[in-house]
């Protein structure tokens, strides 16, 4: 059953989100049991898939017995499996925080689980145009998402949105049309040897470059593509901004990486040295203009926003230096990321939901009022800036490492006062946080509501319990670098070398 | 028996377990002061166990926690240089914790249970530090050292605090990532961080720019919590911290962290050899003594006591790094023993000037005059560290200050034992007057200015109301205050606004003058006095019988050990 | 909100009603059509998916949401996408169940089974991105605030 | 200079397509505007998808007989499958028009932006 895996990782949600809409006309409020059904499937599916790719190398899988590169083929290799297994974690804990947070509705559960199949699906794929359909079937799903939010201002955000990214994945299909003339396939594997006999600097090649990895960057978010983010991530249900912030552009970012290294390959790179530099410039322009940006901000949600943008400068920066540890690096800080961004977004909406603040000011003395949550946000908080022993450290370090390696030092530096940059907007969320007293008697509310305590609405110990898990994930994830290390280091080794 | 090799994971197991039992008794005062208390005498009686086979039996320990990165453990490793700092740190935890029982129960202050937890998550880093068995492991405790201190620098909530708070987060990460830099460039050059006795051997072969470039990465990031100019200006500021933490923490283990560092760095990364031949010890050396002279004169301007003792502080630190960078096995046993000698000492006058804070509320040596007769016992204490401080024999100060003056002579450094000889000058220049203050002047015929005003750097005038701001707005004594909530809620009445009825009245000798205390103790409670006296005690034996006190010898343990001496 | 959106939004116009109504059929038919194709000839679900569906949508253009959606049980148009998911699903496991892969149709004991397989699927997938589309302009139209507090599931 | 043209006309169809909808999109300040902005964009690329499948000498993928010049079905089959996602995306993005409206009585976005900041 196993060697169905890559397959049912992606029918799964799907036939899981038809479920909620049809039970949906016999009995009320069936999605969220589905939901947690079916992403508890998916989550052993995912680790089961994992284990046997770690053990036995990746595996291949052609729907229908249509042979690649005739066929769709899906590939999970150790890259793969592993944001695969996060895709299943993190939707599953995010659903724990849904159940309370809502929304409730049943067409809600299906369109996430439809984002979950989206995602998986980009993330199995080895086909270039099939990662298009799959990008998009994650975008339908996710401005749906964003639509829900409560305030009209979220119609307005997924709009924009939609238009922006839509404009994105157009252009990558472009690209993929560019690749298509100039070779003739868009299977992944056989384009990385066709790529290399057209002659990586070819115009049409040069072009799908440009296209295919800016169409993600539009995706991933980085600056200055970055528009649509940071209202999607604000305007957007909690539940729903916690998921997309966690997973969406995570998602676009492997999808990057897959392109690099398993399409346009490290020759590419070697041949057209230009190209890497050029992402590099990007990776390290985003880096620092979304710490400025997030320093800024006002309301907590765009902060968040704004920090994404930084964080996936350094992601994508590890990518493109391509050494081995680097790759380490940026998935390391990639799942890092997803769980810590999660767990802030949640937190962001816990606080909300029991105090109503949403600027930064009105965060003072959140320390007292709710300190468990608090203190969840400040050890998420710490581990983004990258205080050892915690993940972000760890994913920083190999970044570091591998930019050192690779002699981009420029880069180095720029990857270290990221640290900085970090340390500059989220130290003022924290000292608000804890040494800044509460608004007191300007305020109507002058009562602190004790954590678990009856507030403005209801938060459930599960809401609370997954920014604690954020919290623990995020100290605990840095000791995972070494099963990383090994995954990459057996992945590497099967990326075509031209 | 326990396994020695636990032992240091135990040792920072005790601080950090300690943690939610202190959040735990939250509510009840007595018992969280006790967890505190047990805490700090299990980690010191689990760090003196190891004294005996590390310092005698020659032996160390080694804990692998677990793999961090490629190549790299998170490991722990019971060395003598470790042991002088962790045993060190441990055991004037203990002091300092009797004595912050004292001053917060003093000063009602507010959040005391976030201030001792904080403090024993501080300390766990700190042994943290002492015991790591590569860079990289430092690095880990070196950054949580600062995250675990910043509540501390931030106690007060005041704007003040915040603003220092923020300048502290920022020098010290600022100073991490050049140690990251650094630490990063090392594994990439030789393929290790591990510490070695004697130096990596692949440093020595590496070539020479890189290991500059890394040897400056590493200096300038451990400088900045050792305080070497010019990376100095969040020490004085950090002073508005609570009078404890300023003692422990800014006088031991966090600058102590990065002098520690500092240390590891040049005997155990590069190694004494490969540091003379790469010719980067003399440019510390030189900045060193520039930093101990300048600092030596700012403190001199300085009237807040705590701001004078800061930059004491910032000026005997880099006693020790010249003694570091002199190279000289003298030297090294002078600047390694300077650590625990300084310590003492420096904890002594912290805790002086906390004592006579939270009795009389006085924070400017200007007001001090004739305050011998209110706080007796206090200011001997204070006049015998003081006097250590400026390395008078049969002192701690003394026998550091002797070992590196040789080490400079030996050295062929005339300019730099020249230039001790003179700090020890000035050292009694700003000390002397507090003390010649404090006996033989009363509150009406002293001189109202201190010996020089700020002809260096920093602010020109001189702030007669200090950088402390609860003795700054707040003025009177202790008796004019309601103090019957035990912890203000800062939502209710912060901090600054709770005193501030009595704004315009600066601290200082009540209308009547000072009321004289007995010899007996009169003048405090003793969770204060003790802390004080035993303190004090430990400079003076370590002054008098260097020998019996088992910091020479763990000191002489680590220069032994480095083998060939250049 | 639905008091907020009538004003305005809907016009009645003959000509549109007038051409909608005729047209309707034939587009309804050339969608089915086009579904039925696919296997060996031009067609598939896609296409004739976005055919179909587009009849509701000239519907509610034509005589205005509301009263669209008020004529069209939503719960139809749920019905007709869970099931094309169910129906493509269905037979892309049922070959795993057969000892194939994921949708390796000959594995199926009929005549043709790839034809009528493929033309199965293409009938499921017709079903969904109909209804599919029709829900989400419906769904979205409306907004999820409407879906919660009218307990409006569509 | 005129060869390249009547030769290549598709392709300047494809350039003109792509270029009126970023111009759309970016100028046009109404959100239905910038939806057929988005769907001329996409156009334009569904069109070089459709012409590049012309291929000269090549032959047939399924049938081995005849001559002359055949046109790849696969580009053919991937944009009726992005033609679906389009339709797709475009029916979402008028629903949320929809709802935008029924909101805000406006679809200008310059509004929609000071109302956003009130």
């Amino acid at each position: 059953m196993i060697e169905h895996a890559p397959v049912l990782v992606i029918a799964l949600p799907i036939v899981g989100g038809a479920l909620p809409l049809l039970f949906g006309l016999f009995a009320d409020r069936l999605g969220w049991p589905i939901a947690a059904v079916t992403l508890l499937g998916q989550t052993v599916l995912a680790v089961a898939l994992a284990t046997t790719v770690v053990d036995g190398g990746a595996v291949s899988y052609v729907p229908g017995g249509f042979v690649a590169p005739y066929g769709i083929e899906l590939v999970v290799d150790g890259l793969s499996a592993v944001v695969l297994v996060l895709i299943a974690a993190v939707s599953l804990g995010v659903l724990a925080y849904a159940r309370r947070a809502g929304p409730h509705a049943d067409s809600f559960y299906a369109q996430y689980l439809l984002l979950v199949a989206g995602l998986s699906g980009m993330t199995a794929t080895g086909d270039v145009f099939n990662l298009y359909v799959f990008l998009e079937i994650t975008g339908l799903a996710a401005y749906g998402l964003v639509a829900s939010g409560r305030s009209a201002s979220a119609a307005v955000a997924a709009l924009k949105y939609l238009i922006v990214g839509t404009i994105g994945a157009s252009l990558y299909l472009l690209g993929a049309g560019y690749l298509l003339a100039a070779t003739g396939t868009l299977n992944m594997a056989d384009l990385a040897g066709t790529l290399a006999e057209a002659g990586y600097d070819s115009t049409l090649v040069l072009t799908a470059f440009g296209l295919m990895i800016g169409g993600l960057a539009v995706k991933v978010a980085l600056y200055p593509l970055h528009t649509w983010q940071p209202d999607a991530y604000a305007d957007a249900h909690d539940t729903v901004s916690t998921l997309v912030a966690a997973l969406v552009s995570t998602v676009a970012a492997y999808a990057l990486a897959r392109l690099l290294f398993s399409v346009f390959t490290v020759g590419f790179f070697d041949a057209v040295p230009i190209a890497q530099t050029a992402l590099l410039t990007v990776a390290a322009v985003s880096i620092v203009a979304g710490s400025l940006l997030a320093v800024a901000q006002s309301d907590v949600q765009r902060m968040l926003a704004y920090s994404s943008v930084s964080q996936f400068g350094l992601v994508i920066a590890g990518f493109a230096v391509g050494t081995q540890a680097a790759i380490v690096g940026a998935l390391v800080h990639l799942v890092g990321h997803a769980v810590m961004k999660g767990g802030l977004f949640a937190a962001t909406g816990i606080v909300e939901r029991r105090t109503g603040a949403r600027r930064l000011a009105e965060y003072a003395g959140l320390g007292e009022r709710a300190p468990v949550t608090a203190a969840g946000i400040a050890v998420l908080l710490f581990a983004m800036v990258g205080v050892p022993p915690a993940v972000g450290f760890v994913g920083k370090w190999y970044i570091v490492v591998g930019a050192v390696e690779a002699g981009t030092w420029s880069l180095v530096v720029v990857l270290l006062a990221s640290t900085l940059l970090t340390l500059a907007y989220f130290a003022r969320l924290f000292e608000r946080m804890y040494f800044t007293a509460p608004p007191s008697a300007s305020t109507t509310d002058a009562t602190p509501v004790p954590d678990g305590g009856n507030g403005r609405e209801a938060v459930s110990t599960g809401m609370v319990a997954v920014v604690v898990a954020a919290a623990l994930l995020a100290v605990v994830l840095g000791g995972t670098a070494p099963l990383v290390e090994q995954i990459v280091e057996q992945t590497v080794s099967t990326f075509p070398h031209p | 028996m326990i396994d020695p090799s636990l032992r240091p994971v135990l040792a920072i197991l005790a601080s950090l377990l300690a943690i939610p039992l202190i959040f735990a008794t939250s509510s009840r005062r007595t018992l969280r002061e006790s967890v505190t208390i047990a805490a700090a005498l299990t980690k010191f009686g689990l760090i003196a166990s190891l004294v005996p086979s590390v310092v005698w039996g020659g032996e160390t320990y080694e804990y692998a926690l677990f793999t961090l990165a490629s190549g790299i453990e998170l490991a722990l490793e019971v060395d003598a240089l470790g042991l002088l700092f962790g045993l060190l740190a441990s055991l004037l935890w203990i002091v300092t914790s009797f004595y912050s029982i004292g001053y917060m129960r003093g000063l009602d202050e507010h959040a005391q249970t976030r201030y001792f937890a904080s403090f024993a998550a501080s300390l766990a880093a700190a042994v943290g530090v002492a015991f790591a068995a590569n860079l990289l492991t430092l690095f880990v405790f070196y950054e949580l050292l600062t995250v675990a201190t910043y509540p501390l620098v931030t106690h007060d909530e005041t704007d003040e605090a915040r603003a220092a708070g923020r300048k502290y987060l920022t020098y010290t990460f600022g100073g991490g990532i050049a140690v990251l830099a650094g630490t990063v460039l090392l594994f990439w050059a030789t393929g290790t961080t591990a510490f070695t006795p004697g130096g990596i051997a692949e440093l020595a072969t590496t070539d020479p720019a890189i290991a500059r470039a890394i040897f400056a990465l590493l200096v300038t990031g451990f400088g900045v919590k050792a305080a070497l100019m010019p990376m100095h200006s969040w020490l004085p500021d950090a002073m508005v911290a609570p009078t404890p933490v300023s003692g422990l923490l800014h006088a031991v283990a966090v600058v102590k962290s990065g002098v520690f560092g500092l240390a590891r760095v040049i005997l155990d990364v590069f190694g004494p050899e490969t540091v003379e031949s790469l010719g980067v010890g003399l440019s510390l050396a030189v900045v060193a003594t520039a930093t101990l002279l300048i600092a030596s004169i700012i403190a001199l301007g300085r009237d807040n006591l705590k701001r004078r003792l800061a930059y004491s502080t910032i000026s005997q630190l880099s006693y020790i790094v010249l003694g570091l960078a002199l190279l000289k096995e003298s030297a090294l046993i002078g600047g390694l023993l300077h650590i625990p000698a300084h310590a003492f000492m420096k904890l002594t006058l912290f805790f002086c000037a906390g004592a006579i804070h939270v009795e009389t509320h006085t924070d400017d040596i200007s007001d001090m005059a004739g305050i011998g007769r209110r706080m007796p016992l206090t200011m001997a204490a204070f006049a015998v560290a003081s006097a250590g401080m400026a390395g008078i024999p049969l002192l701690a100060g003394f026998v550091s200050k002797w070992y590196i003056v040789i080490g400079a002579i030996e050295g062929g450094g005339w300019f730099f034992a020249g230039a001790l000889l003179l700090s020890g000058v000035l050292n009694i220049g700003y000390f002397w007057p507090v003390v010649y203050q404090a006996y033989f002047e009363s509150p009406d015929d002293h001189d109202e200015k201190p010996l020089v005003r700020g002809i260096f750097g920093g602010r020109t005038a001189v702030e007669t109301d200090g950088g402390e701001p609860v003795g700054a707005a707040d003025g009177a004594e202790t008796g004019d205050h309601d103090h019957t909530d035990d912890e203000p809620e800062p939502y209710e009445t912060d901090h600054l606004g709770k005193y501030n009825e009595d704004h315009d009245h600066h601290g200082g000798p009540p209308e009547g003058g000072w009321t004289a205390a007995g010899w007996r103790g009169g003048e405090s409670t003793w969770f204060m006095l003790g802390p004080i006296l035993a303190a004090a005690t430990g400079a003076v034996v370590l002054g008098i019988v260097p020998n019996t006190a088992v910091f020479l010898e763990i000191v002489t343990t680590v220069v032994d050990n480095l083998g060939v001496m250049v | 909100m639905s008091d907020a959106e009538q004003p305005g939004l809907y016009v009645e116009s003959t000509v549109i009603m007038t051409t909608v109504r005729v047209v309707t059929p034939f587009i309804l038919t050339f969608g089915l059509f086009i579904m039925f194709h696919g296997a060996d000839s031009p067609g598939g679900g896609f296409q004739g998916g976005v055919i179909a569906g587009s009849v509701v949508m000239m519907l509610a253009f034509a005589y205005g949401i509301e009263a669209t959606r008020d004529w069209l049980d939503s719960r139809l148009v749920v019905a007709i996408a869970s099931l094309g998911v169910l129906t493509f699903a269905g037979i892309g496991l049922g070959s795993i169940l057969l000892g194939g892969t994921f949708l390796e149709y000959h594995r199926y004991p009929i005549e043709k089974a790839s034809k009528y397989g493929i033309e199965l699927v293409e009938l499921g997938i017709g079903g969904i991105v109909a209804s599919v589309i029709i829900g989400l302009f419906f769904v979205i139209a409306a907004g999820f605030g409407h879906a919660i507090d009218g307990g409006d599931e569509s | 200079m005129i060869d390249t043209f009547l030769t290549h006309y598709n392709y300047y169809a494809v350039v003109a397509l792509l270029g009126i909808g970023v111009y759309m999109l970016v100028e046009s300040s109404n959100l239905v505007k910038k939806v057929i902005g988005m769907n001329v964009f996409q156009t334009g690329i569904f069109l070089f998808f459709v012409t590049a499948a012309y291929r000269s000498g090549a032959g047939p993928a399924v049938v081995h007989e005849g001559g002359g010049p055949y046109v790849s079905p696969l580009p053919h089959v991937l944009i009726l499958t992005a033609i679906v996602v389009g339709v797709s995306l475009t029916a979402v993005a008028l629903a949320l028009i929809v709802r935008i409206y029924a909101e805000y009585g406006t679809l200008d976005e310059e509004v929609l932006r000071e109302l956003d900041h009130d």
